[in-house]
């Protein structure tokens, strides 16, 4: 029972509140990622789950029990950090059976457990390396094979993959994925690419200036954000400024009409906000359709989808399509905007 | 304990444990004002040249490769441990007649007939800049090689040639540590006592070589304390510039 | 039986000499032995066995001080004072060489002596000079080398003598200034004030620096060997320096010091030292077995001049702020 | 054109550095007992009498006894305030750090006239360890800024990774801060243990001719223009300061501690 | 006219040769994107253009004119550095007029350069601040206008974005593009980021160990990309192993019958390689289809799109689609694989 609870967490330095009053829950055996912008306090609420930093207020509950005492060094947690914090002086199967040395396990059985961890990561055979040896995935790997050795309770990772470039990037991300599932241990990793987050998480938790903005599975996020920022953080939105008046939401020279499935949560009305996604808008040339139209002003085309820019009265608008859907306009052209129903969510102004 | 050295050596006397402000008075007199000008210039002279050989010699060894940087390093670091002694002796020896460079000017028709160059002002400021030289270069060198290479390749593209380069930019932005330079050598060379000694007349005998003749051949302890005192707040003053100057510009 | 003393004395050349001639000789006679140490100049090695007897160290037991420093160390007591009857040998010298206490213990014994003349370097100065007044002479200007310590380049009294008459001028401080006044004209002729005995002798015998005062019987030394160099008694006299055997009050050796100094007070010792290091015996001339010419070669028939060691003594802090202000113009 | 002349440049100030050292390195090679340049017949004959006579054999065993010691002791000093300074970033801390740096940056005639004082003073004045002592104390910046960089280079997280793996304090020093430190301890060692070996003017103060050090005989030797063994003390050390230098450079990182941020390639 | 061209352009360093016999012609007025891995020798080449390396061998041609010895200070090039190299002891203005007051040009001149330059990278008003008062955006645009400073002949950047963030970076890609569309300055950018290059460029040009690999357009070189190397560092390629034989394509377990608008290069027949797009594979579930099929190994649910990678006998495939038209499959399902008729490329093997 290795869940983690977190009751009103909350972290200052000197005046400034890194860390705000977050309650979060994590079951045992799921996989979390912790989601925000830079300097959001992820990983000042990652060290606090590791006893680096004490907590100024609040309370962290690990299976059960208070956790806030006890110090990291008998937390029995495995952590990667973001630098991986191998150590240079020391040897592959060193740097993995460190932790067992530690705890007084003789030379014999640490050598054992390191060669079953670096087979587990996929890397026997480099036991007696040195670190600067090695290249940028392999050093992950030991780093996470180190944070695996002493079978912890929960596992904690810092950024652990954004020193990869992206293709070894998304392919560890998978491999992370299936270790976990197949480990089934307690993992919090701590990233700020949202893609990341949607590719690995069970759970996502997003938050923003030290406060939790929202908990959800990756879809439920996309779907429906709490908020603006989240909307914003998790995919690209396009956050369309109008009036709603019942199901019917008007924007500058149209007016759309709000399916049930689209999301509008209770006691907005008036000004408010429509957060559509960009593949959830389609693109006419002329601007003699029923949507609200406007001006193209960028095309990317990149090949495997083409984004395509429209001014929209002062608000830039993003729609995405297939190549094999891509209207016939160039920049400058009028186009008219048809916003597929039931896919948006209104949020308050 | 350092404190208390030199705690004690302001303490009037040591022979006599009297207190007396005699020592600082016969201190402040036109001949011990004149061997003051005399240190200053001197080293303030060295301190000028040798960073302005420093300075330059030093932007092109960051340029250098790794491997020849660190031969040139350990060259500049053996002559580091090179005695003033030494250097004392080699100067004297190169800048004599018979086996100096004298004689290669003279080969090359520059002068009629060989000459010494030594003992005199100009040879104590030659050994004095080689003293300060190697010290100069290792103050210069750490800010240097962080000096980013693109930010003079910027202004070449600018249109700036390499000299108009090197003095509109990495002059300027040096500029602390040209200062931080300047003083440690300064106070480094205001401290030389063998080599104004061996390559310099009595006229160019700086404070040094009065406060250890005092200390060794006199036995004037309290006079040599009191000098050394005035150097030493000179020096500290000085010392404490550099260092606030060099913090500032790590702080950017 | 295991004596020993430790004996300093002028590092390089002189301790050489005696290294070789003289300690093997003594410990042989006296199964005491040596441990030679080179000083420094006599100033220097005076602070040194000063701060030493402080700590209670004595770095030599006996060491061969000039005789400003012997004055200035009597003064403060840094001798050990020893027993005359201990060294019989003592009467073999001159009055003037035994230096004692008020108590009639005795502070210091005269060990060597030595002149400072004139040198040259033969191939600039075919004739050699035979006054002092060449060092005033303009036509030498920039060629001269002379002794930057007051205390053992004695040049004041060098002056006093050529231009005064004698030394008696110096006995008041309007008289020393006068003196010093005549010696600064000397300064536009000084090439080399120095201080290491090596640098002068180098660029004397390279001819970089063809004329100044220098110790008679290094000189000669040189001469022997070859070097184009020459030592003149000038007409004023040379300087008639000496050595005087003392012994830090921090020794445990005194008694192993008393049989040094009472050995070194033969006069066939001092006979040899003439022969082998140069030096001028301290004893009376008659009682060695030195031929006219072997005397000749270490000493003159003309009068020396004498330092005034009193000056230095009485005046030592004033005349040395006057004369470094002098040299340095 | 411009590399040409920075050539040239360069070559220039080499041979100006390298100028006193082609000296003594000739005056060493003299057959006769004279300190002559160019030298008079060649002969190694003066490297030979340094190790035969005893009392420049005396002198070198003081010279490297009270090298090795005091390196030894700066290193020994300089450890622990390095380790305090970097753990307390403090004005205290940093002004303890212009403590350690102080002795060395000043004109060494002070320092040396102060430690003659205090050494006269207790009574300790020309014992060895007052030589050894006033050289740790001088030569003390060395270490401390030699180890200060490395600690500087020790990425903390190196040290949490330790901590979150269950070593306590203690163990993270022992197995992780004091491995890494070592090169730079070992690196400050060799500058203070060179430089010892070569000061003159504190080792003149201190214990002058009790406990002669080469350089002090050194200085005397050329005083009475005496023995080419000076000179070939002079190359030794300078042989030896290369060789030492050269092997902190062959296996550390010799730029970086001088202060370059970028490692070498 | 200021063509650049180069003929047969090398760079060695010592034994190792960074950039490899490129010669490329580069029109008048383009804006070039310089691509490739790191270490590929982009930043070398460039900076042989600027004058700041000597060619080891080969030609370099601007505006006709032979410019191999022309000093990198008479060259009249404006040029970025990717850590902007902006001079620190000077103001803003004084950085984007110390190339006019190198040539002489007088300070109320430059004064008012500068603020015009500000204006056109919308920056008025900072005239006197110092640099490092300055947001990261807000230098970047500072070191454009000191580089448009001299209207310059060509204008070299060198991952002028690289260090800004994600939504930054895409802003200052369409600003940058805008900018010189207006100036119409030939303009060559160095970037790692093909996003980056396929939004901006009128001409790729891809470099692989300081070997040119093509150069074409953004669309040329995604649809027809000279070798695998190009089909996978430009979009996400699946190298499907197989026999040629005619315009039949086995491989395992299934045929393809090519079209004539997939690209087959003259010559190459049996074995040989065809690269698909991930776009270009609809999955089905069940095994019971006509084309090639495999399992299902990982889902990557993006909200906007749906990766699905299928382990394909030994081989990965990857195969996107949108989240509406996802396949109902699971990790671990058989997959039917349906590859767009006239939208692959044949490779040699
Ligand atoms: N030891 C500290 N003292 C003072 N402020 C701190 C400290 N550690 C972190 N902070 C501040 O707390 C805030 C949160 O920092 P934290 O490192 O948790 O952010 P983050 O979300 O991990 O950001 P990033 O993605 O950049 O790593 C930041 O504003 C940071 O400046
Ligand atoms: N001055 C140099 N001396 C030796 N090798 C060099 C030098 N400059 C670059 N190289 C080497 O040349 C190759 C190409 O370097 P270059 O900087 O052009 O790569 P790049 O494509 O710009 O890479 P990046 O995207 O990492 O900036 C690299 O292997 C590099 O190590
Ligand atoms: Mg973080
Ligand atoms: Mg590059």
């Amino acid at each position: 029972m290795t869940q983690v609870s977190l009751r009103n967490v909350t972290k200052r330095f000197g005046t400034f509140t890194a860390v705000d009053g977050v309650s979060v829950d994590i079951p045992d055996g799921s996989f979390v990622c912790l989601l925000g912008p830079s300097g959001c306090g992820k990983t000042t609420l990652l060290r606090m789950i590791a006893g680096l930093e004490d907590l100024s207020e609040g309370e962290l509950m690990v299976g059960g029990q208070s956790y806030g005492e006890v110090p990291a060094h008998e937390r029995n947690f495995g952590m990667v950090f973001q630098s991986l914090a191998l150590f240079p002086h020391l040897s592959v199967a060193d740097n993995i059976s460190y932790p067992l040395r530690i705890r007084g396990i003789s030379k014999g059985e640490c050598r054992a457990k390191a060669k079953e961890l670096l087979e587990l990561v996929q890397l026997s055979g480099i036991e007696d390396r040195r670190i600067h040896q090695l290249s940028g995935g392999q050093r992950q790997r030991v780093a996470i094979a180190r944070g695996l050795a002493i079978d912890p309770q929960v596992f904690l990772l810092d950024e652990p993959l954004s020193a990869l470039d992206a293709n070894l990037r998304e392919h560890m991300q998978i491999e992370l994925r299936n270790l976990q599932r197949k480990l089934g241990v307690t993992t919090i990793v701590v990233t700020h690419d949202q893609r990341e987050a949607m590719s690995m998480a069970d759970v996502v938790i997003v938050m923003r200036d030290g406060k939790l903005q929202q908990i959800g599975t990756p879809m439920e996020i996309y779907r429906n954000p709490a908020n603006a920022f989240v909307a914003g953080f998790i995919g690209v939105s396009n956050l369309l400024k109008g009036i709603l008046d019942g199901r019917r939401f008007s924007l500058s020279g149209a007016q759309l009409d709000l399916t049930p499935e689209d999301i509008i949560p209770d006691g907005v009305a008036g000004p408010a906000v429509l957060s559509v996604r960009p593949e959830d808008i389609t693109l006419f040339a002329g601007a003699d359709g029923a949507g609200p139209h406007g001006r193209v002003t960028f095309i990317r085309d990149l090949g495997a989808s083409v984004e395509i820019l429209v001014d929209l009265g002062g608000a830039e608008v993003t729609s995405i399509c297939s190549p094999k859907s891509r209207p016939d306009v160039d920049i400058g052209d009028e186009v008219t905007l048809e916003i597929h129903p039931g896919r948006s969510k209104v949020l308050a102004a | 304990m350092l404190a208390i050295s030199f705690f004690r050596q302001s303490s009037g006397g040591f022979y006599e444990p009297v207190f007396t402000l005699d020592n600082f008075g016969r201190f402040l007199s036109p001949f011990f004002a004149k061997v003051l000008t005399v240190s200053v210039s001197f080293s303030a002279g060295a301190a000028a040249i040798a960073v302005a050989i420093a300075f330059p010699f030093t932007y092109l060894l960051v340029q250098m490769s790794g491997r020849a940087q660190a031969v040139a390093l350990v060259f500049l670091l053996s002559v580091l441990s090179l005695s003033e002694v030494i250097i004392g002796f080699s100067w004297s020896t190169i800048l004599s007649q018979t086996a100096g460079i004298g004689n290669i000017l003279a080969g090359l028709g520059l002068i009629s007939e060989s000459r010494s160059f030594s003992p005199s002002s100009g040879a104590l400021l030659t050994a004095l800049v080689y003293l300060g030289f190697p010290y100069s270069v290792l103050v210069i060198y750490p800010a240097m090689s962080r000096l980013d290479p693109e930010i003079p390749e910027a202004a070449r593209m600018c249109g700036a040639s390499p000299v108009r380069t090197f003095f509109t930019t990495v002059v300027p932005m040096m500029r602390n540590t040209i200062t931080g330079a300047l003083i440690l050598v300064f106070v480094f060379t205001l401290g030389a006592y063998i080599l104004p000694q061996t390559l310099g007349r009595p006229q160019d005998w700086t404070l040094s070589v009065h406060i250890t003749d005092q200390a060794v051949f006199q036995s004037n302890l309290p006079f040599a304390s009191a000098m050394s005192i005035f150097l030493l707040l000179v020096s500290l003053a000085l010392v404490g510039l550099s260092m606030l100057l060099g913090q500032t510009e790590t702080k950017r | 039986q295991d004596r020993s003393l430790k004996v300093g004395t002028y590092g390089g050349y002189f301790q050489e000499s005696f290294d070789t001639h003289i300690y093997p000789d003594f410990t042989a006679a006296t199964g005491i032995a040596v441990e030679s140490i080179g000083e420094p100049t006599g100033e220097s090695w005076l602070v040194q066995l000063q701060a030493a007897a402080r700590a209670n160290q004595a770095p030599a037991d006996v060491s061969m001080m000039a005789q400003v420093v012997r004055l200035k160390g009597a003064s403060s007591k840094l001798w050990a004072g020893l027993d005359p009857k201990a060294m019989p040998n003592i009467s073999n010298l001159p009055d003037h060489f035994v230096s004692t206490y008020e108590d009639g213990t005795v502070s210091g014994v005269g060990a060597v002596a030595w002149y400072i003349t004139l040198v040259t370097n033969t191939d600039a100065y075919p004739e050699a000079p035979s006054s002092w007044n060449e060092l005033w002479n303009p036509a030498n200007e920039d060629r001269l080398g002379l002794i930057s310590l007051i205390t053992t380049s004695f040049l004041l009294e060098i002056s006093a003598k050529t231009h005064f008459g004698g030394t008696d001028i110096l006995d008041t401080e309007e008289g020393i200034l006068q003196v010093m006044d005549k010696l600064g004209e000397v300064r536009r002729n000084v090439r080399l004030w120095y201080r290491d005995e090596g640098q002068f002798q180098q660029a004397l015998e390279t001819g970089e620096i063809p004329m100044g005062q220098y110790y008679h019987d290094v000189a000669g030394l040189a001469a022997a060997d070859g070097k184009p160099v020459r030592s003149t008694f000038p007409s004023e006299g040379g300087v008639l320096d000496s050595g005087s055997w003392c012994v830090s009050k921090a020794s445990t050796k005194i008694e192993e010091a008393q049989v040094f100094i009472d050995y070194m007070c033969q006069p066939e010792i001092q006979a040899k030292l003439a022969r082998n290091v140069g030096t001028a015996p301290t004893v009376n001339r008659e009682l060695t077995d030195l031929t006219d010419e072997e005397f000749a070669a270490v000493s003159s028939d003309t009068p020396p001049i004498l330092p005034r060691y009193d000056i230095y003594e009485e005046r030592g802090d004033w005349l040395n702020q006057k004369w470094a202000e002098m040299i340095a113009g | 054109m411009t590399r040409v002349l920075k050539s040239i440049f360069v070559a220039l100030v080499f041979s100006f550095l390298a100028a006193p050292i082609i000296v003594v390195l000739g005056v060493s090679l003299n057959q006769p007992k004279r300190l002559l340049f160019p030298p008079e017949g060649l002969s190694l004959r003066w490297y030979g009498a340094l190790f035969r006579e005893s009392d420049w054999l005396g002198a070198l065993q003081n010279s490297l006894i009270i090298a090795t010691c005091a390196a030894l002791l700066a290193v020994s000093l300089a450890l622990p305030l390095a380790l305090h300074v970097w753990k307390r970033k403090g004005w205290m801390a940093r002004a303890l750090y212009s403590l350690g740096v102080a002795p060395f940056i000043l004109p060494p005639v002070i320092s040396a006239l102060g430690f003659m004082i205090f050494w006269i003073s207790t009574g300790f004045y020309g014992r060895i360890e007052a030589t050894i002592i006033s050289h740790a104390i001088f030569l003390v910046t060395l270490p401390l800024v030699t180890i200060s960089l490395g600690l500087q280079s020790v990425n903390e997280e190196l040290l949490e990774a330790a901590r979150s793996m269950g070593a306590d304090a203690r163990t993270t020093f022992r197995t992780v801060t004091f491995p890494l430190v070592r090169p730079y301890l070992v690196s400050g060692f060799a500058f203070a243990f060179v430089l010892s070996l070569n000061e003159y003017i504190i080792s003149y103060m201190v214990s002058g001719f009790t406990v002669e050090t080469l350089p002090i005989k050194i200085f005397n030797s050329l005083r009475y223009g005496y023995t080419p063994i000076m000179a070939a003390v002079a190359v030794s050390f300078v042989a030896l300061a290369a060789i030492v230098f050269g092997l902190i450079a062959r296996f550390g990182d010799l730029p970086r501690l001088l202060g370059a941020e970028r490692a070498s390639r």
